[in-house]
């Protein structure tokens, strides 16, 4: 195995972080931070198949995260369906509805598919809003742990292992993914569509392929980050919440599978960081996305990967 | 039997006749070539031969098999395969993979066998990878092999986009002025190019305003003018035709 | 019933010439840069806080409006400067981070200089609702109708008829050529910036004696804006106003005949359904690539 | 001695900063006030603030950075009743008192061991408006709220409640908190035959816009509003189209108006005016929230001696007269909240000011 | 005739790659100078410095006895620098007048419109097509736009990038017949053409680059019949 190429090696580094990370964690709540930010990695690892490599924008991806976590909420306390259950049905349903809207949307180009998934993502908020007989409303609602196969996922701890093999999992999906035909015909997509079409790239299809699976992957999150959370409340599917992801994927790097982790992460943690600095935490937050923008646009690791590269050619 | 057959092909775009009443076939593994002034319809009939537009009126029929209609990448797997006049790079990409993309249709693209990188799809790639470094070598880009296709210069990326169409495996493949850009050697080249391709039994369209490689080249030439016939024949008729003179070849030709 | 009708189009109309206020500063900088400015609604916002601020602490009114606009123009060229023009080579969806970015900091700014509080202004001819057939309308929402207007026509003269509204045009379109035929396209993005956060001033001011403003209150007439311009059709100013108009108007008589809850749900629905027949809105242009 | 420390997470910015802001601001008058006169139990106070933005999930990992790695020893805030909900199952795993700023009757209904609230719960507003109402012989009325959480929550607690008042809600109409215009929604409710009275529920400038378009529309029966509008913003930006407008408030906001006899009149005198001068703007009721809060986990405490988290839950819950901004709060091991309806007075605004009309 | 433009010891990069090595050419005020050189030599590199819109890593670059190294593009234009760039680079969705009169840009006064009806004679096409976006046209169409696009700046050194690309042969034979009018009514040119032959044919000097550096000069009858020149470039 060669440890050098990004699959094997930077899976190799990430599962070594997965797993030091905890040494410095000194209670659960760093867990937590933990388990929130290897979730949004996922979401982002997902996302970015669509942003960063297929070239398609979504401002609508925290409307499926929410409809996830509120299928599963659903499913479990109202139907008495087991959790894996409820997660593979709301994972179903959402993969369908984003079938389903995708056609039509994925049409569109540019500033007016933003618009449109915007539009979707609001639409779902809006309905969990409203429909407070089934979701509480706005105040949110409770649901239980998650049980399989007679065993229970309890505590930060827990969750922390649950979410860190998850996540290399999902990373090593997206990767074999896009170092496929698929990958590239995607990353054509990109490109030129109709440079990809006539050589036989159904382009259509492939955006909306991977429009379903970035959905997927946000739905699974989302149904687990209820289950941990214990409580959910409208706003994680939130107009904010998804531009807060896009942030995740630009900020970290476009096209770059770590570099969507690297960014979730980064864009969790800073929160909790800035927490302390009370009401310059806005000020800052947004200094820093600037700068960050500013000074490595390609976002922060495929920036700092080729400033490495280059420093070591120049040796 | 004719591999492609127009039939009173007409586009229109707001009043402007870009191809009108148009009707001609090509035989196969003939190097036929289209030629007319600027603004004659020939890139224009490309993207109706090819799905990127469909026709305002006739049709086209590829194998026998009508076509109009059908989308790009459906005439890509009938074994249609083209390049463009303004480029369609995938800049985003190297130049390699580029090619590899052109390969798309012969490689396994299953999205579950490419999330779990199955070995066959791994050996696919694999040995895609060494026959488009040869179809770049082929082409004459054998330098461009680790090159982003950003980095690279007009020219070449002419070149690039020949090589990708030919990874395809096309029965028929379509050049939008391929020399444009080329010196007079650099030409040369790409009639060698072409005339290989030919010899392997892909049938080739040519648009071409270089008229030394579309007259040496040609089995057959269609001459446009506004979108209609103006000429048809073998170089020697379409060259010696009084009218395709006056409207595009000039007295010096 | 026509009365209540009435009632509804005029709400509609209220809160749509607001939405398509906000949405023509879009049409500026996406006409210069191809970018939507994530931060147009802050300029809204501080256009309407400034002006607020200023009245609440004696200044005349006028002045405080001239102060406002003033304020709000030197912030759009100091983001433009700053932020902007440092990243001009990146992605568009780079520089669209960072107008979020900026967004951000400028309500943190905004909530520490001045406060979080709810301003208004003093509806600029008083407050006494105007009747039409039994159906009322306040004198400030002529007031935005008129800007609006006023705002269409210049913007529709500076794109049309000067040859910087072109050159700013084909600074979008093409930035390498646009240099190459001498157009100082840094000089062209600040304006852009310059002219879209007054714009967005403008909206401010004339909308707050309306709505209100706060340092949060830039968020959602932003989203609205962006839906205006979208639906309109990207950067076309008279698209942004029939976009906002349909946005507001719809919303009224969703509210009124089917259900105020799912109004905006329904909106959103309107604008969906438009672009899957008008991919490029209802006014936008049609793309020009050939291949 | 180790300080106190009291952990609390508010929406200081966000849709909810309207009650955030102005919870925030009071912790921390007080606490800075307490240290200064030396502190409680001769220990120091030591305040944790963080901001959650009105949102759920980071409302969560707030409460818990306060429990596992600030170490508090009680927490207040969820300055909504989705904050604070979200906060709550891991409150009540952790086992630390945690006493909620947020109105909703589901934080104290049912009972949770570990989790007390200060403010009136949303209910109770209804049920003094319509008892109100009913007084003035008034039996069909107009519903309009805010479809975020606090209207959301005040619009089901009165759907809930109203029967037991003989009253009947003939039309319910929904705004969102930021439109300009809510015209459509209230000619509707004009248009409705038989409607005697509007009521609205919702904070922040929404319910200023719907006074301002229901004065526009010339509508002439009387208009209702929550306490949530009990702030003097509300008049501010209503202006003239708020004269008439009646709401249910704590005593805060009519200090001087308070019977002489009134056990609440020093105790709202003393904090509106200490509130005033810190800050140089108007008191409003949620500072007050914040405050009763503060107060009754520091007597708390005080009775059990210690901040040993199961003594002083148990001294919270036998919380007995204590006088606070928003009422007498004597809480049970039933009841976590402690006021009672009598807490609530109606005030009406008259000349721009709030005039107590009960 | 004095030098008008001097490029001495001229380096560009793109990122790590260094596409000119040191680049020495000068143009006469009135001359007509060809560049010819195999895809990737770094012609199309070199004017893109010349017009101040490619970074300059090394070397000066002298535009009638002045340095303009570091001048922004814009002003270069004023001083009368304009290019017509490969590829086109026409503003697509604005119509062709506009593309026409952007071309004049930095000038002012009622000749503007006697130039546009110039550029409408000289290519009919652009006339009929005058109201349409200018994405529309044709390829050798939008050439003939660019050329266009680049005379109405009335340069006093025109920077043309592959003018004959696209360009059917009747059209070819126009445009080098345009170039040699201009350059007898004064104006200097400097050619980069992949038609070397009829490139060097009409020039009065030429230099050949390979990989970023000029390995030949000399007038554009030597070149022709150089051998080298004819083996690589002339196809003969
Ligand atoms: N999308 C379009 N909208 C309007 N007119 C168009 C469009 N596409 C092509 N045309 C017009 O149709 C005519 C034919 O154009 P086409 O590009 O096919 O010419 P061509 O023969 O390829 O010319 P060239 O040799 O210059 O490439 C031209 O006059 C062109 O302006
Ligand atoms: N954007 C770029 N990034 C990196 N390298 C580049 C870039 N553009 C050009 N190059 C490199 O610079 C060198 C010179 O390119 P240039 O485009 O100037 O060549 P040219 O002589 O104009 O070629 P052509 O005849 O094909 O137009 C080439 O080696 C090319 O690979
Ligand atoms: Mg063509
Ligand atoms: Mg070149």
């Amino acid at each position: 195995m060669n440890l050098k190429t990004p699959r094997t090696g930077g899976l190799a580094l990430l599962a070594i972080v997965v797993a030091a990370a905890p040494i410095g964690f000194t209670n659960s709540y760093f867990y937590d931070v933990g388990v929130n930010a290897m979730f949004n990695a996922i979401v982002c690892v997902g996302l970015n198949l669509l942003i960063g490599y297929a070239g398609q924008i979504s401002l609508g991806h925290a409307g499926f995260f929410a409809l996830g976590a509120y299928g599963s909420a659903l499913l479990t306390t109202m139907y008495n369906v087991p959790p894996i259950g409820a997660l593979t049905i709301s994972a179903l349903v959402v993969g369908l509805l984003a079938f389903v809207v995708g056609r039509p949307i994925l049409k569109l180009k540019g500033h007016y598919l933003a618009m449109a998934t915007l539009g979707i993502g609001i639409i779902i908020h809006i309905v969990l809003k409203t429909e407070s007989k089934f979701t509480g409303g706005p105040d949110g609602m409770s649901l239980d742990n998650f049980k399989m196969l007679g065993f229970t996922v309890m505590g930060d701890r827990m969750w922390y292992w649950v979410a860190g093999v998850l996540l290399i999992l999902a990373v090593w999906l997206a990767l074999n993914l896009i170092d496929s035909p698929v990958g590239r015909a995607l990353r054509a997509v990109h490109g030129s569509e109709v440079g990809a079409e006539v050589v036989g790239v159904d382009t259509s299809s492939y955006k909306v392929l991977v429009f379903v699976v970035s959905a997927v992957f946000a739905s699974v999150v989302g149904s687990l980050f209820a289950h941990k959370n214990g409580f959910i409340t409208p706003d994680i599917g939130s107009f904010f919440g998804s531009v807060h992801l896009v942030t995740m994927v630009v900020l970290g790097g476009m096209a770059s599978v770590f570099g969507a982790v690297v960014g979730a992460v980064i864009l969790t943690l800073l929160p909790q960081v800035l927490a302390s600095v009370e009401q310059y935490e806005a000020m800052i937050l947004g200094v820093i996305m600037m700068g960050t923008m500013i000074f490595m646009p390609k976002g922060l690791l495929p920036s700092l990967l080729a400033k490495l590269k280059s420093r070591e050619a120049g040796r | 039997m004719t591999l492609l057959k127009v039939e009173n092909l007409s586009k229109e775009f707001g009043g402007v006749h870009a191809v009108e009443d148009l009707t001609f076939s090509v035989e196969p593994g003939h190097i036929h070539s289209i030629i007319g002034p600027n603004g004659a319809g020939k890139t224009t009939l490309f993207n109706l031969i090819t799905g990127v537009y469909t026709p305002s009126a006739g049709r086209v029929l590829f194998q026998d098999r009508l076509v109009s209609g059908l989308k790009p990448y459906e005439l890509a797997a009938m074994g249609m395969s083209r390049t463009f006049q303004n480029l369609q790079i995938f800049f985003n990409m190297q130049a390699i993979e580029n090619v590899m993309v052109g390969a798309h249709l012969h490689l396994n693209r299953g999205f579950l066998s490419s999330f779990l990188r199955l070995p066959a799809v791994v050996r696919g790639d694999r040995e895609c990878r060494a026959r488009c470094t040869e179809l770049m070598e082929f082409v004459g880009l054998a330098k461009y092999l680790d090159a982003d296709a950003a980095s690279m210069p007009y020219g070449a990326l002419k070149r690039l986009e020949i090589a990708r169409a030919l990874a395809a495996k096309p029965k028929m493949l379509l050049l939008d002025e391929p020399a444009a850009g080329l010196n007079a050697t650099e030409s040369r080249e790409i009639d060698e190019v072409i005339k290989r391709v030919a010899a392997s039994g892909i049938t080739v369209v040519l648009v071409e305003h270089d008229m030394k490689m579309v007259m040496g080249i040609s089995d057959h030439i269609t001459a446009l003018d506004y979108g209609r016939k103006l000429a048809e024949g073998t170089p020697a008729e379409v060259r010696a035709n009084p009218d395709v003179v006056k409207a595009y070849l000039g007295a010096h030709a | 019933m026509f009365a209540a009708f009435l009632q509804y189009l005029f709400s509609g109309l209220t809160s749509g010439a607001i939405y398509a206020l906000a949405g023509l500063g879009f049409a500026i900088i996406y006409n210069a840069s191809h970018v939507i400015n994530f931060a147009q609604g802050e300029f809204i916002m501080i256009g309407g806080m400034a002006s607020a601020t200023l009245v609440a602490a004696g200044v005349p009114m006028p002045l405080a409006i001239v102060l406002a606009l003033l304020i709000s123009m030197a912030v759009g060229v100091a983001l433009e400067k700053f932020a902007i023009e440092p990243a001009r080579n990146a992605d568009v969806v780079t520089i669209i981070i960072i107008t979020i970015g900026a967004s951000i900091f400028l309500r943190g700014a905004t909530q520490i200089i001045l406060d979080k509080e709810f301003h208004s202004l003093p509806a600029f001819s008083g407050e006494t609702p105007i009747g039409v057939m039994g159906a009322t309308l306040m004198p400030q929402s002529l007031w935005v109708f008129a800007v609006a207007a006023v705002m269409i026509v210049g913007l529709w003269w500076f794109f049309n008829r000067t040859m910087f509204g072109k050159a700013m045009l084909a600074t979008s379109h093409n930035r390498l050529a646009a240099q190459l035929v001498g157009v100082g396209v840094k000089k062209v993005l600040l304006a852009s910036f310059a002219l879209s956060a007054l714009l967005g001033a403008v909206g401010g001011v004339v909308v707050t004696p309306i709505t209100f403003t706060n340092y949060e209150a830039g968020i959602m007439l932003g989203l609205k804006g962006f839906s205006a311009a979208v639906l309109g059709g990207l950067g076309n100013g008279g698209g942004a106003i029939i976009g906002g108009l349909i946005v507001g108007i719809v919303e009224a008589l969703a509210s009124g005949y089917l259900s105020s809850a799912y109004k905006d749900a329904i909106a959103f629905v309107i604008i969906l359904f438009v672009l899957f027949f008008m991919p490029n809105g209802l006014f936008g242009k049609r793309g020009t690539d050939r291949v | 001695a180790e300080p106190i420390k009291i952990g609390a997470f508010l929406s200081a910015t966000g849709p909810a900063s309207f009650l955030g802001e102005p919870e925030k601001k009071t912790l921390e008058m007080y606490v800075e006030k307490m240290n200064k006169a030396g502190g409680v139990m001769g220990r120091k106070l030591e305040l944790v603030v963080y901001d959650d933005g009105g949102a759920g999930d980071k409302a969560s990992t707030f409460a818990k950075r306060l429990i596992e790695s600030d170490k508090v020893d009680v927490l207040i805030g969820g300055s909504t009743t989705g904050t604070t909900m979200a906060a709550v199952p891991l409150v009540e795993r952790a086992g630390i008192p945690f006493i909620s700023l947020a109105g909703g009757v589901n934080i104290v209904e049912p009972v949770k061991k570990w989790v007390f609230k200060t403010p009136h719960t949303d209910r109770m507003a209804a049920e003094k408006v319509f008892g109100d109402m009913k007084k003035k012989g008034i039996s069909k009325i107009a519903l309009i709220s805010e479809d975020a959480g606090f209207g959301k929550s005040g619009h089901d607690q009165s759907m809930l409640v109203v029967k037991n008042y003989g009253i009947e809600i003939v039309a319910d109409e929904v705004y969102s908190p930021k439109d300009p215009d809510v015209t459509a929604q209230l000619t509707k409710i004009k248009n409705t035959p038989g409607v005697q009275a509007v009521f609205n529920f919702g904070f922040g400038q929404g319910p200023a816009i719907v006074t301002k378009n229901f004065k526009q529309l010339g509508m002439t029966v009387p208009l209702y509003q929550s306490h949530g509008v009990a702030s003097k913003d509300y008049i501010k930006l209503a202006g003239e189209a708020a004269e008439g407008v009646r709401l249910p408030a704590a005593g805060l906001v009519v200090p001087d108006q308070l019977a002489a006899t009134d056990p609440q009149k020093p105790v709202v005198t003393a904090f509106k005016k200490e509130y005033e001068a810190a800050f140089k703007s108007d008191v409003s009721t949620f500072a007050g929230h914040a405050y009763d809060g503060l107060q009754i986990f520091l007597a708390a405490a005080a009775r059990a001696g210690s901040v040993d988290k199961e003594k002083v839950r148990d001294e919270i819950e036998k919380t007995s007269g204590y006088v606070g901004t928003g009422g007498l709060v004597s809480m049970t091991a039933t009841d976590h909240m402690g006021l009672s309806l009598s807490a609530f007075h109606m005030v009406e605004i008259r000349k721009g000011d709030w005039v107590l009309s009960d | 005739m004095g030098t008008l433009l001097e490029i001495s010891g001229l380096t560009s990069h793109y990122g790590r790659i260094q596409a000119l090595k040191g680049i020495d050419v000068t143009v006469a005020e009135g001359e007509l100078v060809a560049l010819v050189g195999a895809n990737g030599a770094g012609k199309t590199t070199l004017l893109r410095c010349i017009s101040g819109v490619q970074p300059v890593s090394g070397g000066s670059v002298r535009f009638d006895g002045a340095d303009i190294t570091t001048l922004v593009a814009e002003k270069r234009v004023g001083l009368g620098i304009s290019q017509s760039p490969e590829g086109r680079q026409v503003f697509g969705p604005m119509s062709v007048e506009d593309n026409l009169r952007l071309g004049a840009y930095l000038r002012s006064g009622p000749e503007i419109q006697a130039d546009m009806q110039r550029m409408y004679d000289m290519f009919p096409i652009l006339y009929k097509k005058r109201e349409l976006p200018a994405g529309t046209l044709s390829g050798g169409q939008q050439q003939m736009l660019a050329i266009a696009r680049a005379l109405m700046g009335k340069p006093r050194v025109l920077l043309l990038d592959e003018p004959s690309m696209g360009l059917a042969p009747l059209l070819v034979e126009e445009i080098f017949r345009t170039i040699v009018a201009l350059k007898e009514a004064g104006t200097t040119i400097f050619l980069v053409e992949q038609n070397a032959y009829a490139a060097l044919a009409i020039a009065d000097r030429g230099y050949v680059l390979e990989t970023g550096s000029v390995v030949l000069s000399d007038t554009g009858q030597a070149l022709i019949s150089n051998e080298k020149v004819k083996e690589a470039y002339l196809g003969l």
